[in-house]
């Protein structure tokens, strides 16, 4: 069995002014949430939204943002946001490769497995990375080890597709602005 | 309009019905995984239909997103248990 | 009853203080001599106040006392009739005569466990006091429960194998029919009469059907298992493992006496003798218990072994009281009553000698004893008076008991009864006789010869059987407070 | 209430309970108890029982099924029928 | 089972989701006035983002959140909530469980008294599922031990 | 043991069916389980407990005890699992 | 706090169960005498309701202050307050009795051990004070989860036989609510008054009759009545003696009382009677697990099982109390839900004390127990009698109920079942008692008696609920009357 | 009839659509991986489709927020539960199913 | 005769779900089996229940027209009969307690005797006899 790495979610990464920081911004998260559930704007109610809120953002606030620190969130946010489309389209493509595929008589079916490194070193941009791949034509995302991915591809186009890099790219370009500090977990 | 809405949760009940071929036949336990997941998709959605039926659709959010998230719980806890399952 | 009663806290004083005494037996049970003090203070205290009831009974009163009520319309209660306390004077004498024998007998004996022997003597008492005294078929089947049950240890009282297969069959016989038998048949009794206190006529008179009758009354007959009546006579017998006091008092006084007790109770009143005679039951009660008169004589005649001769002996003559019930006349009844005394004194003195033989000789076997009156001629010669009030013969007390039956068998015209009466008596003396004849007369026997140690043990045991046997011979000529208390009861049932 | 649902959701939960008490492996029994839940949770919802619904799915489908699947984890597989 | 899952996607996915299944949670908790939902089963999906993490994150990092006693106190407070609101209805002078009495004390109208007093027992109810669900799974999840290598030991 | 058991369950099975045979159809507003204690929750929960969700109030407040019992089931399932399962680690 | 006492009974077991693991956490040693706190206000205020009871008649308590139909409601008559009672009192007895046991058995899981034994008691209080359908089913779980719990931590094969009896009991639960839904349907009511208010109407219907049907299966699987008692022996045999001692006398009891309730209070007897012949289904299953019940039990080497089978035996007797459909019959069946409460008690407490000092439930452990342990076998040969049905004792007096009212329903196959296993028990008494007197038979009795002769008698704390309730045991049969004229015959619905 | 109506009825039926190929490939496909495609993806699509559909039938309001939040779920946790599936997979040792010519 | 099959469709199929789960508990050997034949035992007898709440017409028990205090009449008809599902409730919650409890039993067992067969369960406790 190969080597385990156990990430854990550090604490320590939060500190003085970020730990307040990041508390607020994920209360407000939290309560933005609540209030659209919610849909009840009296008082009652938001008092209550305001003390579920508190308690769990006192609880796991640090859940939110583990290894990155908040600063320059909204810059990577709006970036997200304009990645979105770009996703949405790849996802149709996806999906209309697999009903072509489904929906053919004789399946062209090709599967294969690709396995490359990736310069991408937050855990979030991996999650998107891996979710994008998962998301678009024909890959899906196996396992990430030591930063290498394994991806099972459904014939070899895809397989170029993903070989030219420009998800990785987009996904690099949308994290560029965070704190790449990836702490060590202690 | 609700015939329509009727009219895809039939549809949708013929797709529960063929996926579970795979759910009672499916060689093995993955494929029974994959889609027993398919099938949730499934009933979340026709969970969404039957509150437009019902003309209380904001009852029914709730209990499709519960069931997405615990249908996403449940899943993972099989692949883990899947995963972990050799190295007792 | 209808007579006039008076309420009076002693028959529960008499019920209780055996039961005080245990306290102070197991509370003393490391000064043994305490401890036997004890039993007989309590005995000699008990005695008297049996005793001090006697007068008011002469007065043609009877004494109640109501205990507790355990179900709407049934108590725990007390009633001293003339019956009763005739059956509880007899008791609660000859306890104080074998409390001595007791002592002479378990120290020469050097048994085991003597506390727990003394504390369970004492409940058998009480609870023999309790039949005596019960007022209702109720209270008489809770004593009668708690007299098998407390008499258990002290059968089984060598624990080993014999005496652990002789509880168990003494046990399964006197439970048995009494669960098996006598509770439905209280219970039948309760159910169609709706009360179970005696009365002197009966409570079942036109309550139930004919074939109703004739089933309680089997139940009764056979439900109590301690009258040894001949199918269920078995335990009996067995029962003889146990420490001979045990078997004198318990096998020839209390227990089985508590049965015939308990008959009778039932008969007289329960049914009532009207009831009984107007069924035909009398007829067939007289000639089933005949039955067991003859065999248990044939039995003992058989028997080498001096216990067993002497219990089936007992089963022959329990039979004799029973009679009185069956025997429709005033004799027949005065009969079986005065005979519940008579053969008691005349059995526990022969019992009694059965234990001094063993305490002095170490035997057992009749067929052994040859020469031994000539070493211990105080009890063979008791032996020989015990023997001779059993058997009836004239100066002794058991002569009286059967001249009355006699005479009442003549009276309800019952020829064939005094046939078996003759019969009985003249077996008695064939199984009796030899054991005084060989003892006296005979040869030495081996063991006899071997053992130049055989002499009369120590006087606690010889005293009493001495004495018991002079009062099996005084009573012959002096039988005044138990016939007047007999002709009390016998005469409120006839006269009624 | 809308007969043709209740009739089609009806038989699908028939097939989930025949399939998950004939299925000789234990975990697949468990996952198709898993869908069992699920299509139970629909039926409930379909027939106006909102809140039972909620519980059920949230019950026999997650903690239930999980639990299971631990319970699974912990001893074997393997069933004889 | 507990052990900890070596997967970066899973393991940052379930993190980022747990606050949000949370404040979901105590919602469903809160609005069962209003929709469906209440303190059963908004307890079991707080006790199932726990589950979430303790499958993702294992045992031992998970525990730094909530300990074994924090769940056995949680267990009992939860009933204690409960049966406390009903037993404060009985010291003013009412039946038990009967909300109504709480208008006394809280100076409202008693059919408000009785909307909160349903609240504060679905508080309990879900704060006790919660922790009864995690109990029931950690238990069974370790074979009792609640230690995360438990079968490295024994096999 | 199967045949007994498949038995008992046609056994079973009959006797149900035989009662179902007296029962009102499916889905019928006019049964008497609607007839007679649920008018009242239905109608007046608003007005007595102030909760739209009528299964609420129920479960809370008219039923309230029961759901204590209910939380009370889950508590002792809790205690049973620890006192079945737990075991410290001997030191 | 009068008005309040119904509530505070099942309130403060409760409330305290839910302080306990936090105490446990906190001292451990606090644990043990908390419990006895809730659990003797408990009692005290179940005493205080059956006062009440006595003085004001039945008490109507309405949870939440709704109205029956609508509410839950704890209807508090006689037989309710006194089964009250008598739960609260024997399992106080019982967490009395569980101190070393505890300690020995589950030392690390003391809180969590009397957490759920606090629960088992309350959902007995709750099942037996409720007057809701419904709510009965949630405390019959509350008490059956937290009795699988208690029974799995057992030796030897417990978990395994909790697995079936937690798959029997859930068959048993879903059957009973599978009941209370058929009789919802048809009526729309879960209020016991309310539903025999309205049932008369429609006992034509077939749903009624089906909703009866599974209401009597479901109950006799939770009290194990004959052909569904298969989980009852394994699981109280391997289950631990603190745990057996409080479920064997309480769940069977409390399940008897929900089935009477339910012929009786829901179902009117004219129609669970007459029109089905539910009590002649009764009567044989009865007669059949009597029987079946004694002759099990005689076959057993384990005393643990033995009790088990006894119990079996036991739970014919009240079946058939209540099948008999008549005032004696059921009077006898709600005065034998008490005593053999007590004598269930009492055999599962000596078991646990044998258990505790000889280490074993082996009925050769016995060997020589009386010397060792006299006082609790002294307890276990009270009990012994009174399941006998020896007369001061209660076990009697509720035979003498149930003979009587199967003389009246003319059930003469229940009365002989009855005698039956009377004589059955009293032969399996007296075997453990002869073990427990002599020792092996092999063994030279003397050689015995230098053996084993120190006195090893459990610890105080085991004792004193043992005396209590082999006093119990007595006092309820003598205060029998009392009982019956005071409680139970107001019991009795009026309109049998 | 406005103009969302169609519009949601557009949706709905496309919804429909990827979710009967995503059904078909999950039955067709020859292989685990191969299903988890049709599913993890065709499945993804349909439920986001069919939220917007349901959404643009019930008009704009907070109850289209809260579909919207089931979206955002459902595009996080899909793509994931795939994931982990194929992970377990792969880490239990299946083969994936290769063309013939390709398995030498 | 196609009405009254019809027409009480569910009561018949709850009948046989529940005969399944039935089945299961009594003659499946293995423990877990038992366990999931337990659940849908219980399960169908939330059907059975739920069936009975249902009317044909009524909308769900939460009230509409929440804020305009009183103006509309609340029927009864219109809203289906919420008490079975607040019992249900209670019973789902009972039926996942029981089943923790099940299964920590079942992990005790399997500690003890290794396997999970009912007999070879038994075949172990004879052999240890």
């Amino acid at each position: 069995m190969q080597k385990r790495q156990t990430r854990t979610i550090p604490r320590s990464a939060q500190e003085g002014e970020h730990k307040l920081h990041n508390s607020i911004v994920a209360f407000l998260l939290l309560f933005i949430f609540w209030v659209i559930f919610s849909g009840h704007f009296d008082t009652y109610h938001l008092t209550l939204g305001v003390i579920c809120s508190l308690l769990v953002a006192r609880f796991s606030y640090d859940l939110f943002f583990a290894n990155v620190r908040v600063g320059s969130h909204w810059l990577v946010f709006l970036r997200f946001c304009a990645y979105m489309p770009w996703l949405t389209y790849q996802i149709v493509k996806a999906n209309i490769h697999v009903a072509a595929l489904a929906l053919h008589p004789n399946p062209p079916i090709d599967p294969q497995i690709i396995r490359f490194k990736t310069k991408l070193k937050t855990d979030i941009s991996l999650v998107t990375f891996a979710n994008s791949i998962t998301l678009t034509p024909g890959t899906i995302t196996m396992d990430i080890i030591e930063g290498e991915f394994y991806v099972h591809a459904l014939d070899r186009k895809v397989m170029k597709d993903l070989g030219t890099g420009e998800m990785e790219d987009r996904v690099a370009h949308i994290f560029m602005g965070a704190d790449h500090t990836n702490i060590k977990d202690g | 309009m609700d015939g329509f809405f009727l009219s895809i949760g039939v549809g949708l009940c013929i797709l529960v019905f063929l996926a579970l071929y795979r759910v009672v036949f499916g060689p093995g336990i993955f494929n029974r995984v994959a889609a027993v997941s398919a099938i949730g998709n499934k009933t979340l959605i026709m969970l969404l239909i039957m509150g437009v039926i019902y003309k209380r659709i904001e009852m029914f959010i709730d209990i499709s997103l519960v069931y997405a998230l615990l249908n996403f719980i449940c899943t993972l806890a099989i692949s883990k248990y899947l995963e972990m399952e050799g190295d007792k | 009853m209808d007579m006039e009663t008076i309420t009076s806290i002693k028959p529960l004083l008499a019920t209780v203080t055996p039961l005080l005494c245990i306290l102070l037996i197991i509370l003393s049970r490391r000064i043994p001599n305490l401890r036997e003090l004890w039993t007989i203070i309590a005995s000699l205290v008990t005695f008297s106040i049996v005793a001090s009831m006697v007068k008011t009974l002469y007065t043609g009163k009877v004494i109640a006392y109501k205990l507790v009520e355990v179900y709407p319309g049934i108590d725990v209660a007390f009633r001293v009739d003339a019956f009763g306390l005739f059956f509880a004077l007899l008791s609660s004498f000859l306890w104080i005569v074998v409390s001595f024998y007791s002592i002479g007998y378990m120290r020469s004996l050097n048994e085991h466990s003597q506390t727990r022997y003394y504390a369970f003597f004492a409940v058998a008492i009480s609870s023999a006091l309790g039949v005596a005294f019960s007022s209702n078929l109720f209270t008489l089947y809770l004593f009668y429960e708690i007299l098998t049950v407390c008499t258990y240890p002290l059968v089984t009282h060598n624990q080993d194998n014999e005496a652990r297969s002789s509880g168990r069959i003494y046990l399964g016989y006197l439970l048995g029919t009494s669960v098996a038998f006598f509770l439905p048949a209280i219970l039948f009794t309760y159910y169609f009469a709706g009360t179970l206190d005696f009365s002197l006529h009966g409570i079942l008179n036109g309550k139930a059907s004919n074939g109703m009758i004739t089933f309680l009354f089997l139940l009764f007959l056979f439900g109590i298992g301690k009258a040894a009546i001949m199918p269920f006579n078995g335990w009996l017998p067995r029962a003889m493992v146990a420490p001979t006091p045990v078997s004198a008092l318990l096998h020839a006084v209390a227990v089985v006496k508590a049965g015939v007790f308990c008959q009778l109770r039932v008969y007289f009143n329960i049914f009532g003798v009207e009831l009984l005679h107007n069924q035909n039951l009398d007829i067939f009660l007289i000639y089933f218990v005949s039955i067991t008169i003859l065999l248990g004589s044939l039995f003992a005649l058989k028997q080498d072994d001096i216990k067993a001769m002497l219990a089936y002996s007992t089963i022959s003559q329990l039979s004799y009281i029973i009679l009185a019930a069956g025997l429709y006349s005033y004799h027949g009844m005065l009969g079986g009553v005065v005979h519940i005394v008579m053969h008691g004194f005349g059995k526990i003195t022969l019992f009694m000698c059965a234990g001094s033989i063993l305490c002095g000789a170490h035997i057992k076997k009749i067929s052994r004893l040859g020469g031994i009156g000539r070493r211990m001629p105080i009890t063979m010669l008791a032996f020989f008076f015990g023997a001779l009030s059993v058997a009836g013969i004239p100066p002794f007390g058991g002569f009286m008991s059967k001249w009355f039956l006699a005479l009442g068998s003549i009276e309800a015209h019952q020829w064939p009864i005094l046939v078996v009466l003759l019969t009985s008596t003249l077996m008695n003396l064939g199984y009796f006789m030899p054991v005084v004849f060989i003892s006296f007369f005979g040869k030495d026997s081996e063991s006899v010869k071997r053992d130049p140690d055989i002499r009369e043990p120590s006087p606690f045991i010889v005293a009493p059987l001495a004495f018991t046997a002079l009062v099996s011979l005084a009573i012959f000529f002096y039988p005044y407070p138990f016939i007047r208390l007999a002709e009390i009861f016998v005469k409120s049932m006839m006269g009624g | 209430m809308i007969l043709l649902f209740d009739f089609a959701i009806l038989i699908f939960v028939l097939i989930c309970a025949v399939a998950a008490i004939t299925v000789k492996d234990l975990l697949s029994s468990v996952i198709i108890l898993g869908a069992y839940s699920f299509l139970l949770c629909l039926l409930w919802a379909e027939m106006g029982a909102v809140d039972v619904a909620f519980t059920e799915a949230s019950v026999g489908a997650g903690i239930g099924t999980i639990l299971l699947i631990v319970a699974v984890s912990k001893t074997t597989r393997r069933s004889k029928d | 089972m507990i052990r900890a899952y070596d997967d970066i996607i899973v393991k940052t996915i379930a993190r980022i989701l747990t606050p949000f299944i949370q404040i979901f949670a105590l919602y469903v908790i809160m609005h069962g006035h209003h929709s469906p939902g209440g303190g059963f089963q908004g307890g079991v999906i707080l006790g199932a983002s726990l589950i979430l993490l303790f499958i993702t994150h294992g045992l031992k990092e998970t525990k730094k959140r909530i300990t074994e006693k924090g769940i056995a106190v949680l267990s009992s407070l939860g009933v204690l909530i409960y049966s406390g609101i009903g037993l404060l209805c009985i010291i003013l002078l009412g039946n038990y469980l009967d909300y109504g009495k709480l208008s006394k004390l809280l100076h409202i109208v008693p059919a408000e008294a009785r909307s909160l007093g349903i609240l504060g027992i679905e508080i309990g109810v879900g704060i006790t599922v919660m922790a009864v669900m995690v109990s029931i799974f950690l238990n069974i999840s370790t074979g009792g031990t609640l230690l995360e290598d438990e079968e490295d030991n024994t096999r | 043991m199967r045949i007994l058991s498949l038995i008992i369950v046609i056994l079973t099975a009959a006797v149900l069916i035989y009662g179902t045979l007296d029962m009102p159809d499916c889905a019928n507003p006019d049964t008497p389980a609607s007839q007679h204690v649920s008018p009242r929750y239905v109608t007046r929960a608003m007005e007595e407990t102030a909760t739209h969700n009528i299964v609420t109030s129920v479960l809370g407040d008219y039923r309230g005890y029961d759901t204590l019992g209910e939380t009370t089931v889950i508590f002792s399932a809790g205690m049973a699992c620890i006192l079945i399962l737990r075991k410290r680690r001997r030191q | 706090m009068t008005d309040q006492a119904p509530i505070l009974v099942i309130l403060f077991p409760l409330m305290f169960a839910f302080v306990t693991p936090l105490l446990g956490w906190w001292k451990k040693d606090l644990c043990y005498p908390w419990v006895l706190c809730g659990l003797s206000l408990s009692t005290i205020f179940s005493i205080i309701t059956l006062k009440e009871v006595l003085n004001t008649g039945v008490i109507h308590y309405h949870l939440g202050g709704w109205d029956p139909p609508w509410g839950i409601e704890y209807v508090i008559d006689h037989l309710n307050s006194f089964i009250l009672v008598l739960v609260a009192s024997i399992s106080l007895l019982v967490a009395i009795y569980s101190k070393r046991l505890v300690k020995e058995e589950n030392p690390e899981k003391e809180a969590y051990f009397y957490t759920l034994f606090l629960l088992q008691v309350t959902g007995f209080l709750g099942i037996v004070a409720t007057g809701d359908l419904f709510n009965l089913y949630v405390f019959l779980e509350i008490a059956s989860l937290a009795g699988y719990a208690l029974i799995a931590i057992g030796e030897g094969q417990a978990p395994f036989a909790t697995f079936r009896y937690l798959v029997m009991g859930t068959i048993g639960a879903c059957f009973y609510l599978l009941g209370v839904g058929y009789l919802y349907m048809v009526t729309g009511s879960l209020n016991m008054a309310d539903l025999s208010q309205i049932l008369p109407n429609l006992y034509h219907s077939k749903v009624v009759m089906v909703a009866l049907i599974f209401f009597l299966v479901g109950v006799a699987i939770k009290m194990a009545l004959f052909p569904l008692h298969a989980w009852l022996p394994d699981a109280y045999t391997y289950a631990p003696s603190a745990t057996s001692a409080l479920v064997a006398p309480l769940m069977t009891k409390v399940s008897v009382y929900v089935m009477i309730r339910i012929i009786y209070t829901v179902f009117k007897p004219y129609y669970s009677i007459e029109i089905l012949p539910v009590n002649l289904i009764l009567g044989w299953l009865a007669v059949i697990a009597i029987l079946y019940g004694v002759i099990m039990a005689l076959r057993q080497v384990d005393i643990k099982r033995m009790f088990c089978y006894i119990l079996i035996a036991e739970i014919g007797y009240m079946v058939g109390g209540v099948g008999l459909a008549n005032r004696l019959g059921l009077t006898g069946a709600i005065l034998h839900i008490m005593n053999d409460a007590l004598m269930i008690t009492c055999l599962f407490l000596v078991a646990g004390a044998v258990v505790y000092k000889l280490g074993g439930h082996n009925i050769n452990q016995l060997r020589d127990a009386f010397k060792k342990m006299p006082f609790s076998m002294a307890a276990f040969a009270v009990v012994g009698l009174s399941l006998i049905g020896v007369p001061p004792t209660c076990g009697f007096f509720s035979k003498w109920y149930l003979i009587l009212g199967a003389i009246e329903a003319e059930n003469w196959i229940f009365i002989v079942a009855l005698l039956l296993s009377s004589a059955i028990n009293a032969i399996l008494f007296f075997k453990i008692v002869e073990i427990a007197y002599y020792g092996e038979a092999s063994h030279d009795h003397n050689e015995d008696s230098n053996g084993g002769n120190t006195i090893d008698e459990a610890p105080v704390s085991i004792l004193i609920p043992l005396g209590v309730v082999a006093l119990a045991i007595i006092l309820a049969g003598i205060f029998s009357g009392k009982i019956v004229s005071g409680i139970i015959q107001f019991a009795v619905p009026p309109n049998l | 009839m406005n103009l969302t109506t169609p519009l949601s009825i557009l949706f709905m039926v496309g919804g429909l659509f990827f979710f009967t190929t995503a059904t078909i490939g999950l039955l067709r496909f020859p292989d685990f991986f191969a299903r988890l495609h049709a599913t993890g993806k065709g499945d993804t699509l349909a439920v986001l489709l069919s939220l917007i559909g349901i959404s643009l039938y019930e008009g704009f309001s907070l109850t289209s927020l809260k579909i919207a939040f089931i979206a955002v779920f459902m595009f996080w946790a899909q793509p994931t539960a795939t994931h982990a599936i194929s992970r377990a997979g792969l880490r239990r040792g299946i083969k994936p199913w290769m063309k013939k010519e390709n398995k030498i | 005769m196609f009405d009254f099959i019809v027409g009480k469709y569910n009561y018949w199929i709850y009948i046989i779900l529940m005969m399944i789960g039935f089945y299961a508990m009594m003659s499946k050997r293995n423990l877990i089996k038992k366990i999931i034949g337990m659940n849908i035992f219980q399960t169908a007898i939330i059907i059975f229940f739920i069936s009975i709440a249902a009317k044909r017409g009524a909308t769900l028990p939460i009230l509409e027209h929440a804020h305009d205090g009183g103006e509309h009449a609340i029927e009864a008809i219109s809203y289906i009969n919420p008490l079975p599902h607040v019992l249900m409730l209670t019973a789902i919650v009972v039926m996942v307690a029981t089943l923790g409890v099940a299964l920590a039993i079942v992990l005790l067992i399997y500690k003890k005797h290794g396997t999970l067969e009912e007999d070879e369960i038994l075949k172990k406790i004879e052999f240890q006899e």
